[in-house]
């Protein structure tokens, strides 16, 4: 515990907020990818995660540390630099991969919600 | 002194006559006999030099250690009876040598012929000699491989490929037989020495083993010898050259069992069982042979079976074992050998001079070959006992001892009745022999026109003759004192007295020859007109041959049982392979788990954490995921197991294993795209496999299931059970002491990968490289499946409604459809090829004090160029970035090597680390530890390696898209040929872009 | 001497260090990659027979175990190299293989694919690794190079049956792999050692809740071993994988069994022998039976097989199962005496089965005579272009004479492996035969003595049978002279040679294994050695 | 933690014994990498499990083990995950090759009835 | 050939590298390093200096992007919580014609669009410039052209071109 | 309640929450229902992952965590990119 105790409260109660903002970011992301009706919506619901959520938490890492390490440590923004940078990277092929086996597959992509329609070809992938 | 020169040279001279008659060549036929004819001539000059020390029952021996630990020494060792039989290999060895060059025809290769000859008779001549019954088993076996050799001279010819096989099975059969009742006799003497062996029969006799011995030692004897039942290869031997017959098959092999029989009579006879099945087996070959002997049509077969007969009698002689019994065996194997081989040869004349050696095509050749036909007359009488030749003398005695040895069994009784039965044949079929043979009209539709042969050819047989001859009139003038030291040296003071002269008086023995006589007369004139239609063999035992069931037996015993047995007892299928692995150390674990109290779980939720509790909910959920999806959903699978690796290497995160975390999460990036990469060659699973929901089927996943359980079980428990003790003193312990003090870094773990147990980094990189390189290989001649060389389908497909037909444009060099799609990604994936060259560095640079290393940096390394080749495709990033990862390897092994060689200069062993701090100006303290360096090589070679594989299989898109090309070209220029050519390849291949074909 | 014997890891060091010059050279200088292999062997097996000498050197005195502290750390922490006799034998003994099945390969089979020299040479380190380390973990380490290699060089060549082979030869050995990391892993965790000599003082201490997870460990491990060794039922991929490997590597492939049952050995006897308290001869009465009921496997196959190449891969199996079983008896029982006749015969069936691998293609190649040649590299070809530049030069100069040659090496070493007289195979198996015999038949109801008696006899008869039928087929009934490149003659007749060499000297041969035997029961000097040889720089401050 | 992590490397071998036990050769590597992932939790495990405690030494003064989690088995398990990357992707390539030479993806080379 | 073909990556690279190790004297002659063998690697890939025009304006996209960021996290959060309540919300594509051909500014602007919940990149056709944009709750297809082509096109055309 | 018990408390919650979250992904990478959701799942699973390495490393005021997370957050994408593209071209690398 020695680590925390060493954090001033109002340090403590910030950390404590960004942990908690990009925490509920990050599980509100998988809810609605769980949640969400068709793929394409569920494209959108990681990027939650990955934008505020791990910003979030990222920052409260960055405040911890620089407090508790009396310096600057600030090497978490790589890290969220490397989520920024690459997330979209997989959610852009991805999304075209959908949309390139959706028209392969005659179904026009939806342009309003319906729920997932299973097609046969669904069971083998 | 000088003796025991000379039976060494009697025992090495053959063989060395062979090795140099091996490497003449193949046209000094004169000087391939005068070379074997000399080896022989020698022998029995030194035989003869030797004569005066073994006369009187006395021995020479010399042994030449060979490997004495094993009591197996080159003991050599003669006595009278064994010169006697040596004069028998030496003597009428030089006579077929003679004959042999003139038998042979000048296409057949000679030195082979005189090689083999000569080790044979090497081979013999160390039988007879050997003076350690288990040399004497080497020597034995030698014979049968010689003569296996010999049989086979002719193995263009069928006949003699498989007389030889024959041969050579049973006699070998009977070697190890035999080598068991050696191994057997010497444990129960405690000697292998034959001197030894002789002397200690009453041990032998009352030991336990003695029926055992008894036993492997007839097999071994009878095989030989050629007695009933085993007899049956001698007569399919025939196929070899007559020389060879006349060599092995009357002299000097088929002697070795009776010989053995003899020399071994004081050690095992005088026992019910040695008599019965001795003497028993004896009878029974006497008389089958014999029989059967009169049936045959072929001249050698005749001589086959009649020298089975006389070795019947030689076993029953010494089945009786009698001291008088044992005289007129040892005699009987001196007559026979000489009168048959001389029959041999006359018999190889004939085939010779005729072309055949059928008697019912041979008729009356007294007119053309005389000489010839006088001699065979002679011997062919001697066979048939009449007095006045050899072969009277020793049967006389033969007749003589089974009328009056007794020993009260009914086979006793039976005995002067069924010699004398047995001798009738013998009778008949020599009569036949001469009578179909020279008299008669003569014959006209010979394949030659017959005449004498050569002088030299025909001078053997005459010798021989002259022997019978002699032998019969003045045996004891003779050979009186030969036979009286073998005799000594076999029975010792137990030599009974006997008298070699030609009249006996007019005694039973003389009657019983008269009776055989006369109705072996009656029988051969009674059937005389049948046997040439009676194929070849008496009705009852046209039937059951022996031959037939040995070939049976083999049929079955060596090729229709194994196999059923080797299927049976194996299986070619992985999934029993797999299976019993698994099985059986499931099952070794229990037994030795059984009862183990380690194995209760106490403590079960001690430091129960939520977030570790639904991390590995997750993780499993994963792992069970992809072995349900595996079969048919194998993309699904592949994302299902990369989450559990995921899990996996948070797990070592959240228990203190950074090196680990990293490590696992670097490896399994590049497991997933290298599975993706084969998927692609992979069987895509959509369709459901036939027969997979059939109860059987079902049944059988149910049981793995049950395996797989019980498997994970143990293992969960073995782990539980040693997680839930603290250790005790391991030699982690001294790693974490010393890894600064020692090893000069902070990273325990790392200090030991590239410090204390660098060796083992250094075979896990060695791993890597082989890997890489097999990898490669194999691709090189990769084919993939006809279906996966078409393009996949998600390529094949226009997008409808296309963005723009502009990416469809024949231009050359417009961006292909991939280009188009990858368009804005590949640029951000280029980014991160610097990012990486950071991060690599980063891992790499810190991983003595910190997380990271080598491996790691280096992984990550090739993760950054592999980016490159998603991004954009093969031709382009090889014609940007040339990666040589063949020589990264090499480079990064060599250096790995030279760095841990260095310690060598300084007197340290190999991988010896040097850890300073060096002070550099400016920059300040710079760890400068020679592991920095071998991680250095790691690191060349992870990053060849992973390089290589993953473009190895790479390439083969790029392969498979030129194979698409050179298909569709030659289909285009089929259509444009006249003739409809039927497609060779699967029908309407997709069509492909020219952009996309490129 | 002060500094340490460097001649202890020059057999690891020597391959692969080739093997690593060669990686720096393309494809097109294979003669050159030939030529660094080919010296390689040489040195490796001029080194071997220094080590034979250095192990000889006993005295009672304990120097016939040295001991190479890798990295200079005190043992049992850092990795151990240690060289008793069984190591220098079985050093000895690869060399004696590798040298002429590279020759062999020489001819055509080097360049009949990719990177046949280096893998070559990658499977050497791996073996001579395995016999020399004394470190558990990294002998799991060294089986994986020699394996990795291994499957390298199956699969070289490709085509059908190697890579069908290959398959299930790759996911077998990945099984054992699995098995031999967890028992590996439970030994350090129950006793906190990887040291094998360290891991023997601590058995016989362990407490009783202990003692079964340490028999759990070993029933994991020798799974690992045995499925290398073959012991059946896990030896079914042998024939098949043996069988369709190219020539030269079924010919170095005779090895890797015993490195398996060297494992066994060296494990079984160190950890397990008679100073291992309660755990004294674990699992020797499963060997002893497993061992028997895999050569008679062997036989069968031997008999039930049609072509030379399976019918030598099943004598590897007899060959194998032979000394498993005499190992299993002599833990059972504390008796070495059948030891030294086991190793002897191991040594000189591994050579005649080399050779009857290398024979094998030769003699078979009668049909067809230099078409036969190229026929072994059509099939293997795709009709890729990056390819055709492999097809290039003939195989070197034939020569006359084949079939006598190739005839007199058959006979040669038939009769070693089915143990007939005079060469080596027989005085091994007769050494056994007596033992047994003699240690059978002072005890009542030995029955694993008896039917090893038996099955040695037997199994040498069916090799014969089986030999013959084969050897009169090819050899006899076809009178075609094969094509015969001088240098695949030559590998098998160094080969033979080696044979004849054995059974010459077989008494000194003898009299060193027995010394081995001997030694291998005796572990105190070996523990000894290795736990209180001190570094260099202990005595360097 | 202990019976948490047992259980999954439970789950995880017997997932992974299961699928090698089955005729595909996609089923067998999947079978063996997650086979492998138990096993390198395996030999973790007996290293024991010790949170906070990564096996980074301070430089220099008294360095007590207990402090640190046991290296030797996480250099063991590093050893063992570098072998078995190398050995999938080698059962990869040949699996691939397998079905090319074949057609079938069946571990034996051809399509049983059963 | 010269030391710096991408002297504002090799920056941005020995940053980078400062920003993981931390900074001391010795680590920034190796982010040096590292930033020169980042930018040699790049080089090959790419050889045409990128070139900033106006890099000013850097800071004020950066700013704009954040507060978008952190505005669409929350009405999508709101979005992902109400779905049960209102399925009022209506997803849907947009194509944008665009003006940017910059690859890299086109990336950034990728990046920026997929980063932002609620859009998502899925298709750019080099041939005609038009961008395919999922859009999670779809309002009018213009105001997604007007948010995309003013907010940022707009900014990036000038930094870049 | 202090200010610090607080903080290891929000830090313990926030690691079972997102373990929580790292679930759910996994329950889309289950599910599918086609493949790019699996992917996507496997996606979002990394970023959890890397989130709770963090949260953990800063519970146990560990900086060992650090690479790992760097690693996921860097390089994990090239595996689902990868899958992607899979999905996409049905190759890999052409
Ligand atoms: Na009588
Ligand atoms: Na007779």
């Amino acid at each position: 515990m020695s680590h925390l105790e060493q954090l001033p409260p109002a340090v403590a109660i910030l950390i404590a907020a960004l942990v908690t903002l990009g925490t509920v970011l990050v599980l509100l992301g998988t809810v609605g990818l769980v949640r969400l009706g068709s793929f394409y919506e569920r494209l959108h619901a990681p990027t939650l995660g990955t934008s505020w959520g791990a910003a979030g938490i990222l920052l409260g890492s960055i405040v911890m540390y620089s407090t508790v390490g009396d310096r600057l440590i600030i090497h978490e923004l790589f890290i969220a630099l490397m989520v920024t940078v690459t997330t979209p990277v997989t959610l852009m092929v991805l999304g075209r991969a959908a949309l390139h086996r959706d028209r392969a597959e005659g179904r026009p992509p939806p342009n309003t919600s319906p729920p997932d329609a299973v097609s046969p070809e669904d069971q083998a992938e | 002194m000088l003796a025991h020169n000379l039976i060494l040279i009697l025992s090495v001279l053959p063989f060395a006559g062979a090795i140099l008659a091996t490497t003449m060549p193949v046209t000094a036929r004169n000087a391939e006999v005068a070379l074997a004819g000399g080896v022989m001539i020698a022998g029995l000059i030194a035989l003869f030099l030797l004569f005066p020390e073994v006369s009187d029952g006395g021995v020479i021996r010399r042994t030449v250690e060979w490997v004495p630990s094993a009591s197996l020494d080159i003991a050599l060792r003669l006595d009278g009876f064994a010169w006697l039989m040596l004069v028998l290999v030496y003597g009428i060895g030089l006579l077929v040598v003679i004959y042999a060059r003139y038998y042979l025809s000048p296409s057949d290769p000679v030195p082979r012929f005189y090689g083999l000859l000569l080790a044979f008779a090497g081979a013999m001549v160390g039988m007879l000699m050997a003076g350690n019954i288990i040399l004497l088993v080497v020597f034995w076996e030698l014979t049968s491989i010689f003569s296996f050799l010999l049989i086979g001279y002719w193995h263009q010819n069928a006949a003699a490929r498989d007389g030889a096989r024959t041969a050579l099975i049973v006699t070998g059969a009977g070697g190890m037989a035999l080598l068991g009742a050696m191994i057997l006799l010497g444990q129960v003497v405690g000697s292998y020495d034959l001197d030894e062996v002789l002397a200690a029969g009453d041990i032998v006799r009352a030991h336990g083993f003695y029926p055992w011995i008894l036993g492997l030692f007839l097999i071994g004897a009878f095989t030989k010898s050629a007695q009933f039942p085993f007899h049956f290869w001698l007569p399919n031997a025939m196929a070899a050259p007559t020389p060879v017959s006349a060599y092995l098959h009357s002299a000097t092999m088929v002697k070795a069992g009776v010989f053995l029989l003899v020399r071994f009579s004081p050690v095992l006879s005088g026992t019910a069982a040695w008599f019965w099945i001795v003497a028993g087996t004896g009878m029974a070959t006497l008389i089958v042979g014999a029989v059967i002997a009169l049936y045959r049509n072929d001249l050698k077969g005749l001589l086959a079976y009649s020298t089975i007969s006389h070795l019947g009698l030689i076993t029953a002689l010494a089945g009786i074992g009698s001291g008088g019994a044992i005289v007129a065996a040892i005699f009987h194997i001196m007559n026979h050998a000489v009168f048959k081989a001389s029959l041999f040869m006359a018999a190889g004349i004939i085939d010779h001079e005729t072309g055949t050696r059928d008697m019912r095509r041979l008729s009356g050749l007294r007119h053309s070959m005389p000489r010839t036909a006088a001699l065979a007359i002679v011997a062919a009488a001697a066979m048939g006992g009449v007095p006045l030749l050899n072969g009277f003398l020793s049967k006389e005695m033969f007749f003589a001892e089974a009328a009056e040895w007794h020993n009260g069994t009914w086979l006793d009784v039976a005995l002067p009745y069924l010699a004398t039965f047995a001798s009738m044949f013998t009778v008949a079929y020599s009569l036949r022999f001469i009578l179909t043979v020279f008299f008669g009209p003569p014959a006209t539709d010979l394949p030659k026109e017959p005449h004498e042969p050569p002088t030299w050819m025909r001078r053997p047989v005459e010798l021989l003759v002259l022997i019978v001859l002699l032998v019969g009139l003045f045996p004891q003038a003779l050979i009186g004192t030969v036979l009286q030291s073998g005799v000594l040296s076999v029975l010792g003071e137990n030599a009974p007295e006997y008298s070699l002269a030609l009249w006996h008086g007019f005694n039973i023995a003389l009657m019983m020859s008269l009776t055989a006589m006369v109705l072996g007369a009656a029988l051969y004139l009674a059937a005389a007109p049948r046997l040439s239609r009676a194929n070849e063999a008496p009705a009852f035992l046209s039937r059951v041959s022996a031959q037939s069931v040995f070939d049976r037996v083999m049929l079955i015993g060596t090729r229709r049982l194994p196999l059923a047995a080797y299927g049976r007892l194996g299986s070619r299928r992985l999934q029993v392979q797999m299976r019993l692995i698994v099985v059986l150390v499931a099952c070794g674990a229990i037994w030795s788990l059984w009862g183990a109290t380690r194995l209760l779980p106490l403590n079960a939720f001690d430091n129960f954490q939520w977030s570790f509790a639904l991390l590995w909910f997750a993780g499993c959920a994963c792992a069970i995921g992809a072995a349900i999806q595996a079969k048919y959903h194998r993309f699904a699978a592949l994302a299902l197991l990369g989450g559990a690796g995921l899990v996996t290497a948070v797990t070592f995160a959240c228990f203190s294993a950074p090196d680990l975390a990293v490590t696992q999460l670097l490896v399994e990036i590049v497991t997933t795209v290298l599975l993706l990469l084969g998927l692609r060659w992979l069987p895509k699973r959509m369709r459901e496999i036939p027969g997979d929901q059939r109860p059987q089927a079902r049944a059988r996943r149910l049981q793995d299931m049950v395996i797989a359980s019980i498997c994970g079980a143990g293992v969960a428990a073995i782990a539980f059970a040693v997680m839930s003790v603290p250790p005790g003193l391991t030699i982690g312990d001294w790693f974490r002491r010393n890894a600064y003090s020692e090893g000069g870094g902070t990273n325990a773990v790392n200090v030991i990968l590239v410090d204390f147990r660098a060796f083992d980094t250094f075979g896990e990189i060695t791993v890597l490289a082989i890997v890489a390189l097999t990898c490669y290989s194999l691709l090189r001649r990769f084919r993939p499946a006809p279906e996966s060389v078409a393009l996949p389908s998600q390529q094949t497909f226009n997008e409808l409604p296309p963005i723009s037909r502009k990416a469809d444009r024949e231009a050359v060099d417009e961006p292909t459809r991939h280009d188009v799609m990858m368009h804005v990604p590949s640029v951000i994936m280029q980014w991160m090829f610097p990012v990486t060259i950071a991060i690599s560095a980063y891992l790499f640079l810190r991983g003595h004090d910190l997380p990271g290393g080598g491996f790691a940096g280096g992984v990550a390394f090739a993760i950054g160029l592999l980016l490159q080749y998603l991004a954009t495709n093969v031709r382009w990033i090889e014609s940007r970035i040339i990666i040589l990862p063949i020589r990264w390897m090499g480079l990064g092994l060599l250096f790995a090597a030279l760095v841990g060689m260095g310690s060598a200069l300084f007197g340290y062993p190999f991988l010896t680390a040097h850890a300073q701090y060096v002070h550099l100006p400016f920059i300040g303290q710079v760890p400068a530890a020679t592991a920095l360096l071998f991680d250095l090589g790691v690191f060349a070679v992870v990053v060849g390696s992973v390089v290589l594989i993953q473009i190895a299989i790479a390439h083969q898109s790029l392969r498979s898209a030129r194979l698409r090309a050179r298909e569709e070209a030659r289909e285009e220029e089929a259509r444009e040929a006249p003739q409809p050519i039927l497609p060779t390849t699967p029908p309407a291949p997709p069509p492909i872009t020219p952009q996309e074909a490129r | 001497m002060n500094g340490p014997s460097h001649l202890i890891v020059a057999p690891i060091l020597i391959p692969l260090v080739a093997a690593a010059f060669m990686l720096l050279y393309d494809e097109r200088q294979r003669r050159l990659k030939l030529g660094i292999g080919l010296l390689s062997c040489a040195l490796q097996l001029l080194v071997a027979v220094a080590l034979i000498i250095q192990a000889k050197d006993a005295n009672g005195t304990g120097n016939a175990v040295s001991l190479y502290l890798l990295g200079d750390w005190p043992s049992p922490f850092g990795i151990v190299l240690v060289l008793d006799r069984l190591a220098a034998v079985m050093l000895l003994m690869a060399s004696l293989v590798a040298l002429p099945a590279l020759i062999y390969a020489g001819a055509v089979w080097h360049r009949n694919g990719q990177h046949f020299a280096p893998l070559f040479q990658f499977l050497l380190m791996g073996v001579n690794g395995a016999f020399l380390t004394g470190d558990l973990f990294n002998l799991f380490v060294f089986f994986e190079v020699m394996l990795a290699a291994s499957y390298g060089l199956l699969l070289h060549g490709s085509g059908r049956a190697r890579v069908g082979s290959g398959l299930h030869y790759i996911a077998v050995n990945l099984m054992a792999a699995m098995l031999f990391l967890l028992g590996a892993a439970l030994v350090y965790g129950v006793t906190g050692t990887l040291n094998m000599a360290d891991l023997a003082t601590r058995v016989p201490r362990l407490s009783d809740a202990d003692r079964p997870l340490i028999h759990t460990a070993a029933v994991m491990l020798s799974g690992a071993f045995l499925i290398k060794a073959a012991i059946w039922p896990l030896c079914f991929w042998l024939p098949n994988a043996y069988g369709a490997a190219a020539p030269p590597v079924a010919a170095v492939f005779a090895i890797l069994t015993k490195v398996g049952a060297y494992t066994v050995i060296r494990f079984g006897l160190l950890v397990f022998g008679p100073d291992a308290g309660a755990s004294a001869g674990f699992g020797a009465d499963i060997l002893a039976v497993g061992g028997l009921a895999t050569i008679a496997f062997g036989m069968f196959g031997v008999l039930a097989a049609q072509d030379l190449s399976r019918m030598t891969g099943n004598m590897v199996l007899v060959s194998s199962g032979t000394v498993l079983a005499v190992v299993g008896l002599a833990m059972e029982y504390d008796n070495p005496e059948m030891l030294s006749g086991a190793l002897y015969y191991m040594l000189a069936s591994t050579l005649a089965i080399a050779a009857l691998f290398l024979l094998a293609e030769p003699i078979g190649r009668k049909e067809g005579g230099i078409a036969g040649l190229l026929a072994v590299t059509a099939e293997a070809y795709g009709g890729d272009p990056e390819d055709f530049d492999e097809q290039e030069e003939d195989a070197g100069p034939a020569i006359p004479g084949a079939t006598t040659l190739l005839g007199i090496s058959f006979v040669l070493c038939t009769l070693v492996v089915a143990g007939l007289p005079p060469l080596a195979g027989f005085v091994g198996k007769l050494t056994m035969l007596a033992s047994a015999v003699h240690f059978a038949s002072g005890m009542p109801a030995l029955w694993g003595h008896w039917a090893l008696v038996v099955l040695l006899i037997v199994s040498g008869l069916a090799t014969l049978i089986a030999m013959a039928r084969w050897g009169i087929q090819s050899l006899w009934a076809n009178d075609e002279e094969p094509h015969l490149p001088a240098m695949e003659i030559g590998g098998i007749l160094v080969l033979v040679a080696a044979i004849l060499l054995l059974t010459i000297k077989a008494e000194p041969a003898m009299r060193y294994l027995e010394n081995t035997a001997e030694a291998l029961t005796q572990n105190a000097v070996y523990i000894g050695k290795v736990m209180t040889t001190a570094p260099v720089g202990a005595d360097q401050p | 933690m202990e019976m948490i992590l047992s259980l999954s490397i439970g789950v995880l071998v017997a997932s992974g014994v299961w699928l090698t036990l089955r005729p595909r050769t996609f089923q067998v590597i999947i079978g063996l990498c997650l086979l492998s992932y138990g096993v390198n939790l395996f030999i973790f495990a007996m290293g024991r499990l010790v949170t906070g405690a990564a096996p980074i030494m301070p430089k220099g003064g008294f360095v007590d083990p207990d402090n640190f989690a046991d290296p030797v088995p996480q250099a063991l398990v590093l050893t063992a995950i570098v072998i078995s990357f190398a050995t999938t992707a080698l059962f990869l390539v040949v699996i691939m090759a397998s079905r090319g030479f074949t057609g079938t993806d069946h571990v034996d080379g051809k399509e049983r009835d059963s | 050939m010269t030391l710096f073909p991408h002297p504002l990556l090799t920056v941005i690279i020995a940053v980078l590298f400062l920003v993981l190790t931390g900074l001391s004297a010795g680590q920034f002659v190796l982010a040096i390093a590292v930033g020169i063998a980042g930018g040699f690697g790049y080089s090959r890939l790419t050889p045409d200096r990128v070139r900033l025009r106006r890099p000013d304006l850097i800071g004020l996209l950066f700013g704009r992007v954040v507060l978008d960021i952190i505005r669409s996290n929350y009405a999508v959060a709101r979005l992902i919580l109400s779905e049960g309540r209102d399925g009022r919300r209506r997803s849907g594509f947009v194509r944008i014609p665009l003006d940017l051909t910059e690859p890299n500014a086109l990336a950034i602007l990728a990046i920026i669009v997929t980063s932002t919940p609620g859009t998502a990149w899925v298709e750019h056709d080099p041939a005609d410039n038009h961008l395919l944009l999922h859009v999670f709750d779809l309002l009018e297809d213009d105001d997604w052209i007007h948010i995309i082509k003013s907010r940022y096109e707009a900014l990036l055309l000038e930094i870049f071109q | 309640m202090t200010a610090t018990t607080f903080l290891a408390f929000v830090l313990t919650a926030s690691q079972v929450l997102l373990a929580i979250s790292l679930v759910l992904a996994a329950l889309r990478g289950l599910r599918g229902p086609r493949a790019q959701d699996r992917v996507l799942g496997l996606d979002t699973m990394y970023v959890c992952a890397m989130l709770l390495m963090i949260v953990t490393g800063m519970r146990e005021g560990s900086a060992y965590f650090f690479e790992a997370a760097l690693v996921a957050s860097a390089l994990g994408f090239v595996a689902t990119m990868a899958m992607a593209k899979f999905l996409m071209r049905g190759e890999v690398i052409e």
